[in-house]
């Protein structure tokens, strides 16, 4: 029922030639990271790819499908976007921090 | 300061439009569906921590030989795991692979669906829910499937840590999903009773942040879970 | 004029035949024994076909039944209304009539469940338990007034949205039931590829139903021959079984639990 | 997700609705008695439930209190038994924290923040409904464990693995689960639902950094339960998992690690304990201004102070469990960041005491408990540092010590500034003033009995005497300054009713001197929830205020004249809206909300008891969310509203729900 | 100084105070209780001075280290005390001034009189800002390093006892042959990996020691603690010597002990822990050298069984005890055909899996989580200076002496107590294998022989 906002984003979302770009390269990215985890690495070698594609799939999704960079303009205030990147930041950081103090217990 | 006149006698009505609908130019529903969201990441960051930490613990336990870590998996696999200290030899790669493509296709297809709504392609529309409702599905039998296959496998929900776990992470995202494809079908519902015109492109919209959203945690899971030991 | 009532009978029938027959087949059947009622060749298992075959049969003749004595005389039954046909259209709500093929596939999927799966079971325990409980609201709100415009708007309004989510939910469990049986019942890397497949047939028909202009009627044929081919193929897959999965099931040196453990 | 049509227009049969053919398909309309309180949407009268709940659960906590200083009062007392005790000290812990606390902070919230922010209700009025409904029933539910097995008996953190069926077989646990998720899917959706407001409903004019410092505060509070709730949620859904289905994740046995439950727990509780505090913070930053006559200090200190408290909250949980074993390096990280809270906290107080500073102070009872705050929250915050010293914590921590931390900032400081915001809203809500002198009686008392019960606490932890202590043996030395504490908390008991006493008194000479009105704007006050009627009309506002500045309504009546002299150019009263809701149109309330939440319990109760007891909870709730996306957000037939003179603004589409107010 | 009312059971040996740490515990005079009770209670800075004042009768008191690392932390915190004192007084006194000093009568107030309209002073708030930050900075470099201080630990093959919580009671395991494991499932004596990972599971190894309810300690060294728990979190705290540390349940976190003085030093766990948390304790026995040489060598010693002849109450005692408690209890004897059979099933009696080991139960001094003195009257009065350190190994042999003092005598009437109804004594849940199960058929005199065999094992 929010016509306000509707109006306000229309033709700021992508093309649908664009989403099915988006769509190739997250099926590209998933693609080469089953294939690297198919490569036999191991440690680092084979865990900082998958994380660091996993990151990139991640925001992609974010951006593109869920329109977050879109939205995101709208609000066009940079506090929301400072307090969103320090959301996403916080938790991450909180989780990490948790699981780190078990793996290394000092 | 400068004086402000308040309007002290009645003034109907016009006060609904305006400046009032929205201070951040968000609707209520999409700003409260995001704020959703985000409390979302925190259950899922808790769920994935408490996975991380309930299996690298099982592992542990399993490698350095405790007796109480009673296993209802056959020994060749738990000897597996204690060989390689990764329970990761259990999952079957390639079947969830096919299960992350199959998300992400129903996340192009979500869009798709909600770019056809606000442009009034209703015929279209209805073909793209169709289709992510459909794929969703085909997501689930798949999880169906794996769990099936896991339970046959010796792997319980109150066998071992690794269970509790796995099942409890995965069942969440399963249930998740389960619940988009609800809420896809029902907006499908709708549309062929015509009632899904453009001007409920939002609902779309929120829906299908809410389905990318699912897909998110799986390419999270699929990377945390399946492909990292 | 069919009524709600036969309509959903002769559902029945329908559906519990269909799985007679596809019951049939899977279980050793052969085709023209089937479809002849076993006067040339084998109807497969005995028991499973002659139950939905019985229900086929109850169902039918309860049809005729309710279509004889009640069909014909709904117009003169409405008697108040003098605009019969508006009555008549109240009476058996456009939306309403699928609470019959309903049931129906209830029936038949608890006929099938009795004789191959539980799941089938509780699934037709659930569908029957949600026709009934739909029933009643219909029922009620066919005579909550005097008002027939008002019935129909308490009609929208109580079941309208009530029947969308079930409607949702079941068709989902279908679905998901048969892939998922299917998926069981092949060799591994088969379920791979019938995932895969799967999925790239829903895409790619998506896709193509979407980017080009085919008549409606072409779509609803899709869609039933896919319902259909889901169905069949959950209860192929549901009576052949899984396929050996865990062979080991006596568990190993390490599976042996320490005793007391019971935390 | 709701999906819903256009308002029902019936076709056909005058007159319309008569009969109610939909039965409770039909909307409530009753404007007074109770079923109007049970079917209310308006966020004042929500406010007001909370805040009667609150009250309610506050004297099962305080019992329990009571009980435990009666314990204690002596040694080797055998008043309860080892395991009685625990049950009391847990279920007061849980019953105060979660059952009291919070929900007064969400009571101010809900009756205040729209009010503050010039909004008609909140974003979705139904929720706010059920937020309520399902935190009242969420609460109730813990609290039958008293009579369905006896209550929770962990603690109120109940760690792991003495939280499992193996070491704690009773249901009292159970209970905890389920009761705490329940109230907090309340908790979840009131915060979404009052972000959504704080942001986006504001009155034209009402920038962020003009906001109120107590909506500022809201909105901080509502962030951290946005993401904590979730947090806790896991652990509670792990932990019944693991007590009724069977599931691993504490079972030591199995070889899991009994920390993680810490960790979950403190990564929602501390950012929880911020959460109690800040309401009460942004309270006191409203009543100070006002009765010191002067501008908040620093207001953009305040701001980003509360701000800074709300992100550094989460980075410190870990200083709950210095002694668990975390290892130097986590314990050295967690220490300092906690030590460094000070400093944002340090700001606030500080601004406080330079607000005080020049100031024309009226010490009424409000600005009393204001100043109580700052000065006993000090106290506490001080202790807080000395717990963050972690060396110092390994000897401090589960003693008295920690004990009497947590009760000056949680009793001395958060629960004082709510007492003072009561006395200083109370004529908004209800449209009389409480007794000034009872209530600086009150006031007093309440600072000698809770003195009185918690100062000797620091003594009796610093001198050993651990917490959760069931009894205490003669030889400890520990007996004065229990029998102090239990004497004071006396006092304190006392001091608490004079609250309910004084609304009895006051309400009696209210009455009995005809019931005058104390108008708009008794205190001189200085935003703009006293720039309409006392008590608030149902629709707030007449007409959208427009704000141009910090504290609008004081600046309307105060301004600078030539000679750059602040002179009042208007009162209250001139500028005050008359509260003529005449064409307003309002949420219509709804019977959705309490159906929806009491089917919830039903299904907690089945997970506790049989599971089978799940399906008609399952079904109540199925069905209720039926209903709600049935009913049209708006009653278009409800008395009152009459829509026949929409003025030229409205886009007459027939459409009738307000932008803001959406149909969930 | 103290008016406590004199209890009925001991709860505490106290070191002997030295008079020279009092004073230094104490740098104000000791205000009288009456200035103390004048005072807002709230006054809690201030307060923490006068509990040094009150110290004496406190035997878990924090301000009166008597170890190394308890000095480290007294002496880290002290200035920091005197620092929040500071800023207590300022900001409670400051706010109370203001009040004060700008308080108008509401009732007569011009509206029109307003005060100065600061909106704030930028500069100023960025100061306090910024001044406590630095405050805290600096603290904040003696504490990190304090935290460090606090997990320093001895070279490796020095003294290392392994405290291992349960409902509700601590056990002690020594490593005396310095292998630097605390068990040994292997007949052989060898440990293996599994033993290592797993210790608890396995059985005490021949050369090491296990104890009870006091972790017996020479003077002077620092001693390596391993701390664990079998069932629930505990956690292990003797405030004069250092502070707490959790025993979590499948973790073996580490932590020291050091005493200056000889002494029995009490403690308290600390983490809640079911029923009766409240009731499970533990103390610090710290010996002299020579004194702790002694008895580690007869914890070394297998139990004797009593003679028929000469003891018959005990030796009846030990029949009963092998009918009745060895499906919990351990007594280890010379092996042989007639020794007391090992024969506990931990894990079908007992949740946490262990009971405690009775073999040199009549060597200790407290019974039943430190609840119940094993030698009558100890400390009866707090004041009484009760145990000598140097007693603490004689304590048997001085029980026995007729000449010898009426405090010293085996406390029967207790121990027939607790073992005719342990439940009663303290709360458990033995239905729910969870404590020592009450045995309601044993005659008086049936108590009295088992109290009688349990007095031999010395
Ligand atoms: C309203 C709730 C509330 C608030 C606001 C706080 C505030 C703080 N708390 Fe507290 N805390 C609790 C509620 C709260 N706490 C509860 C309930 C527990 C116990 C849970 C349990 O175990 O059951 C607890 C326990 C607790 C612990 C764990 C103790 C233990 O169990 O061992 C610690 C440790 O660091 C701690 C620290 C702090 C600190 C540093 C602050 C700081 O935010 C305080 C900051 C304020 C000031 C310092 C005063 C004002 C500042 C100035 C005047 C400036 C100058 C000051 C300096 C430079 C020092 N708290
Ligand atoms: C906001 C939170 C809050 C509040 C307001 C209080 C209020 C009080 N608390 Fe509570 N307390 C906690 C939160 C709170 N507490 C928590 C989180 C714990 C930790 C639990 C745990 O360890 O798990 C705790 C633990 C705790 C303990 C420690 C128990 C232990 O560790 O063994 C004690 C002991 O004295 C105590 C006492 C009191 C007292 C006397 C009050 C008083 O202020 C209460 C005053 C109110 C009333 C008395 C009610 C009003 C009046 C009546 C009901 C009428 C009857 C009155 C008379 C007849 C006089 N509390
Ligand atoms: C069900 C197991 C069980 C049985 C049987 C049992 N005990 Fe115990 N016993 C315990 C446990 C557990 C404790 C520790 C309880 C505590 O201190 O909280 C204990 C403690 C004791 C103690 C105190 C030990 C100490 O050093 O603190 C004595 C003495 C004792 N038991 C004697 C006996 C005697 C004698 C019998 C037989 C008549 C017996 N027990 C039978 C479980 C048992
Ligand atoms: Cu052990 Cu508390
Ligand atoms: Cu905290």
């Amino acid at each position: 029922m929010a016509h306000t906002a509707h109006d306000n984003e229309h033709g700021a979302h992508p093309t649908e030639k664009q989403y099915w770009m988006v769509f190739v390269i997250l099926v590209l990215f998933t693609a080469v990271e089953v294939a690297w985890s198919f490569m036999g690495f191991e440690g680092a070698v084979l865990v900082v790819p998958l994380l660091v594609m996993m990151t990139i799939k991640f925001f992609l999704v974010a951006g593109a499908f869920m329109h977050l960079y879109f939205d995101l303009k709208l609000l066009n205030g940079r506090l929301f976007t400072w307090a969103f990147a320090g959301a996403i930041v916080l938790a991450g950081a909180v989780y990490a921090a948790v699981i780190a103090s078990f793996r290394f217990n000092i | 300061m400068t004086d402000v006149a308040i309007p002290v006698e009645h003034a109907p009505a016009e006060h609904h439009e305006a400046g009032h609908a929205s201070s951040l130019g968000l609707s209520n529903t999409k700003l409260a569906f995001w704020l959703f969201l985000g409390s979302e990441c925190l259950l899922f960051g808790a769920l994935i921590s408490t996975y991380l930490l309930s299996v690298g613990n099982f592992v542990g336990q399993v490698v350095a030989g405790n007796p109480r870590v009673v296993s209802t998996m056959p020994a060749e696999i738990m000897n597996e795991i204690a060989e390689k200290g990764t329970v990761n030899g259990f999952f079957d790669i390639p079947f969830t692979s096919a299960s992350s493509f199959i998300l992400l296709m129903s996340s192009l297809t979500m869009v798709l669906a909600h770019k056809a709504v606000t442009e009034s392609n209703y015929r279209a529309s209805k073909i793209w829910l169709s289709a992510t409702a459909l794929l969703g599905a085909t997501f689930i039998s798949g999880q169906v499937y794996e769990f099936t296959v896991f339970y046959r496998e010796g792997l319980y929900y109150d066998g071992n840590l690794f269970g509790s776990a796995f099942y409890t992470l995965t069942g969440f995202h399963g249930a998740h999903v389960t619940i988009g494809i609800l809420m896809l079908v029902a907006l499908l519902i709708m549309a062929f009773k015509g009632k899904l015109q453009a001007d409920r492109a939002e609902t779309v919209e929120i829906i299908g942040l809410y389905w990318h959203f699912v897909d998110v945690v799986w390419v999270l899971i699929f990377t945390v879970v399946y492909l990292i030991p | 004029m069919f009524t709600w009532g036969s309509k959903y009978l002769f559902g029945v029938a329908g559906v519990a035949l269909l799985g007679a027959i596809v019951y049939g087949l899977v279980t050793g059947g052969g085709i023209v024994g089937v479809i002849s009622v076993g006067y040339k060749g084998g109807v497969g298992e005995h028991t499973g076909y002659g139950t939905l075959l019985g229900v086929a049969a109850a169902a039918i003749g309860l049809g005729v039944l309710n279509f004889v004595t009640r069909d014909a005389t709904v117009p003169a039954g409405e008697g108040t209304d003098d605009s019969g046909g508006g009555a008549l259209a109240i009476r058996t709500p456009r939306g309403a009539s699928f609470w019959g093929p309903m049931a129906a596939f209830g029936l038949a999927s608890l006929a099938i469940g009795v004789s191959v799966s539980p799941a089938f079971f509780i699934l037709g325990v659930a569908v029957l338990a949600i026709v009934l409980l739909e029933w009643v609201i219909l029922a009620w709100s066919d005579s909550a007034t005097g008002d027939p415009a008002v019935n129909s708007a308490i009609r929208e309004r109580v079941i309208g949205p009530l029947e969308v989510p079930i409607m949702a939910s079941l068709g989902i469990a279908v679905f998901i039931l048969g892939v998922s049986r299917v998926l069981l019942a092949v060799p591994e890397a088969g379920s791979v590829a019938v995932a895969a497949i799967l999925a790239a047939v829903i895409f790619v028909s998506c896709i193509a139903l979407a980017k080009t202009r085919v008549s409606r009627a072409v779509i609803s044929g899709v869609i039933a021959l896919g319902a259909l081919a889901v169905l069949a193929g959950g209860i192929v897959g549901a009576v052949v079984g899984e396929r050996e999965i865990g062979h080991h099931h006596e568990t190993g040196e390490t599976g042996t639990q320490v005793e007391g453990e019971g935390e | 997700m709701a999906i819903i049509d256009k308002p029902l227009a019936l076709p056909a049969g005058e007159p319309r609705r008569a009969a109610r053919p939909l039965g409770v398909f039909t909307r409530p309309k009753e404007q007074s008695g109770i079923s109007a309180w049970l079917t209310t949407v308006d966020h004042k009268k929500i406010g007001i439930m909370y805040g009667s709940a609150a009250l309610f659960f506050l004297l099962i906590g305080g019992v329990a209190a009571l009980a435990i200083r009666v314990q204690l009062a002596t040694p080797n007392n055998t008043f309860l038994s080892g395991d009685a005790y625990n049950r009391m000290y847990t279920m007061h812990g849980t019953v105060m924290v979660f059952l009291v606390v919070m929900p007064i902070g969400a009571a101010f919230a809900n009756f205040l923040m729209p009010l503050q922010v010039g909004a008609r209700d909140v974003a979705f009025p139904r929720i706010n409904a059920f937020s309520f409904w399902v935190f009242f029933f969420g609460g109730l539910m813990l609290n039958t464990s008293w009579f369905l097995g006896g209550g929770a008996d962990g603690g109120w953190f109940n760690y792991a693995p003495n939280n499992g069926v193996a070491f704690s077989p009773s249901h009292g646990i159970d209970f905890w689960n389920a009761g705490l998720l329940i109230a907090g899917i309340g908790s979840l959706t009131g915060s979404i639902n009052l972000i959504t407001t704080v942001l986006n409903m504001r009155a034209p004019g009402m920038t962020l950094m003009k906001m109120p410092v107590f909506t500022w505060m809201t909105l901080v509070t509502q962030f951290l339960l946005l993401f904590a709730i979730p947090v806790i949620t896991v652990a509670q859904l792990l932990l019944t998992f693991d007590r009724r289905f069977g599931a691993n994740f504490f079972n030591v046995q199995q070889g899991a690690d009994p920390l993680l439950w810490q960790h979950l727990f403190w990564v929602f509780g501390h950012p929880e304990v911020y959460l109690m505090i800040l309401p009460a913070f942004g309270i006191v930053s409203e009543i100070i201004p006002t009765f010191a006559r002067k501008p908040i200090f620093g207001y953009p200190f305040m701001v980003f102070s509360g701000i800074a408290i709300g992100f550094m909250g989460w980075g410190v949980w870990a200083h709950h469990m210095f002694v668990s074993g975390l290892g130097p390096l986590s314990v050295t990280a967690f220490s300092v960041a906690t030590m460094f809270i000070a400093v944002p906290t340090g700001v606030k107080i500080l601004n406080w005491m330079a607000t005080l500073w020049g100031g024309k102070l009226i010490l009424n009872t409000p600005m009393l408990f204001s100043i109580g705050l700052i000065t006993q929250f000090t106290v506490g915050g001080l202790s807080g540092v000395s717990h963050a010293i972690a060396p110092s914590d390994t000897q401090q921590t589960d003693t008295y010590y920690i004990v009497a931390h947590f009760h000056y900032v949680l009793f001395g400081g958060a629960f004082f500034g709510f007492v003072g915001g009561v006395y200083h809203w109370f004529p908004k809500a209800f449209g009389y003033k409480l007794n000034d002198t009872f209530g600086k009686v009150q006031f007093w008392m309440m600072v000698v009995g809770f003195n009185l019960t918690f100062g000797p606490m620091h003594i009796l932890g610093l001198q050993g005497m651990p917490r959760r202590m069931q009894t205490y043996d003669d030889a400890m030395g520990f007996n004065f300054w229990n029998l102090v504490a239990t004497i004071g908390a006396f006092i304190l008991g006392v001091g608490v009713m004079l609250l309910l006493a004084n609304v009895a008194y006051s309400y009696s000479k209210w009455k009995s001197a005809g019931r005058p009105n104390p108008g708009p704007d008794p205190w001189d006050a200085r935003t703009i929830e006293w720039s309409i009627p006392s008590p608030a009309p149902s629709h707030n506002f007449d007409t959208d205020p427009v704000v141009t500045s910090l504290d609008d309504f004081w600046h309307r009546k105060y301004q600078e004249d030539e000679n750059g002299v602040v002179r009042r150019v208007h009162t209250g009263e001139e500028i005050a809206q008359p509260g003529n809701g005449e064409g307003v149109h309002l949420p219509a309330p709804s019977y959705w909300p309490i159906v929806l939440a009491f089917g919830i319990p039903i299904i907690g109760y089945g997970i506790i008891f049989n599971l089978w007891l799940c399906i008609p909870g399952a079904l109540v709730v199925i069905g209720a969310l039926f209903g709600w996306a049935l009913e049209p957000a708006d009653d278009l037939d409800a008395p009152g509203h009459d829509h026949g003179h929409d003025g030229p603004g409205h886009d007459g589409s027939g459409d009738h729900a307000e932008p803001e107010l959406e149909t969930v | 100084m103290t008016d406590d009312a004199h209890g009925t059971r001991q709860w505490a040996w106290r070191a002997e105070d030295d008079p020279a740490r009092v004073r230094k515990a104490m740098p104000t005079p000791r205000p009288s209780r009456q200035t103390i009770s004048l005072k807002r209670a709230g006054a809690a800075a201030l307060g923490l001075l006068l509990l040094a004042g009150c110290a004496e009768d406190k035997p878990l008191n924090t301000f009166e280290p008597r170890g190394d690392r308890a000095d480290g932390i007294y002496n880290l915190m002290t200035p920091i005390w005197y620092i929040m004192g500071l800023i207590f007084v300022a900001v409670i006194g400051g706010t109370i001034v203001l009040a004060i000093k700008n308080r108008v009568n509401g009732d007569e107030l011009d509206p029109e009189d307003l005060p100065h309209q600061t909106h704030g002073n930028t500069r100023l708030e960025v100061g306090w800002t910024i001044l406590p930050g630095v405050l805290l900075a600096a603290i904040s470099i003696p504490v990190v390093a304090n935290i460090w201080r606090l997990e320093e630990k001895n070279e490796p093959g020095q003294l290392d006892v392994m405290v291992i919580g349960q409902q509700w009671t601590w056990s002690y395991r020594y490593d005396v042959d310095g292998d630097g494991f605390f068990a040994d499932a292997n007949a052989d004596g060898k440990v293996d990996e599994a033993d290592e990972k797993f210790p608890l599971d396995t059985a005490l190894d021949p050369d090491d020691v296990v104890t009870q309810n006091e972790i017996v300690m020479p003077v002077g060294q620092q001693v390596d603690l391993t701390i664990t728990s079998r069932d629930v979190i505990h956690s292990f705290w003797i405030p004069r010597l250092n502070g707490k540390r959790d025993a979590v349940p499948g973790k073996f976190s580490t932590w020291s002990l050091q005493a200056n003085e000889p002494g029995k030093y009490t403690g308290w766990c600390t983490e809640f822990c079911g029923l009766s948390h409240a009731r499970m304790r533990m103390d610090a026995m710290v010996l002299t050298e020579a004194d702790f040489n002694t008895w580690l060598e007869n914890q070394q010693r297998p139990a004797e069984a009593p003679d028929e002849a000469t003891d018959p109450d005990a030796f009846a005692g030990r029949q009963l005890f092998i009918n009745q408690c060895v499906s919990c209890h351990v007594i280890r004897e010379e092996p042989g055909p007639d020794a007391i059979p090992y024969a506990p099933d931990f894990q079908a009696n007992l949740k946490a899996g262990y009971a405690p080991d009775l073999t040199h139960f009549a060597t200790r001094s407290v019974f039943a989580g430190g609840i119940y003195s094993q030698y009558e009257g100890r400390g009866t009065d707090a004041n009484d200076d009760a145990l000598n350190a140097a007693d603490y190994v004689k304590l048997s042999e001085l029980s026995k002496d007729p000449q010898g003092r009426d405090d010293y005598r085996w406390n029967t009437a207790e121990l027939k107590r607790w073992i005719a109804n342990a439940p009663a004594q303290k709360d458990m849940a033995p239905d729910d294998l969870r404590g020592m199960l009450p045995f309601p058929a044993l005659t008086d005199q049936q108590l009295d022989q088992l109290s009688a065999y349990l007095a031999t094992l010395d």
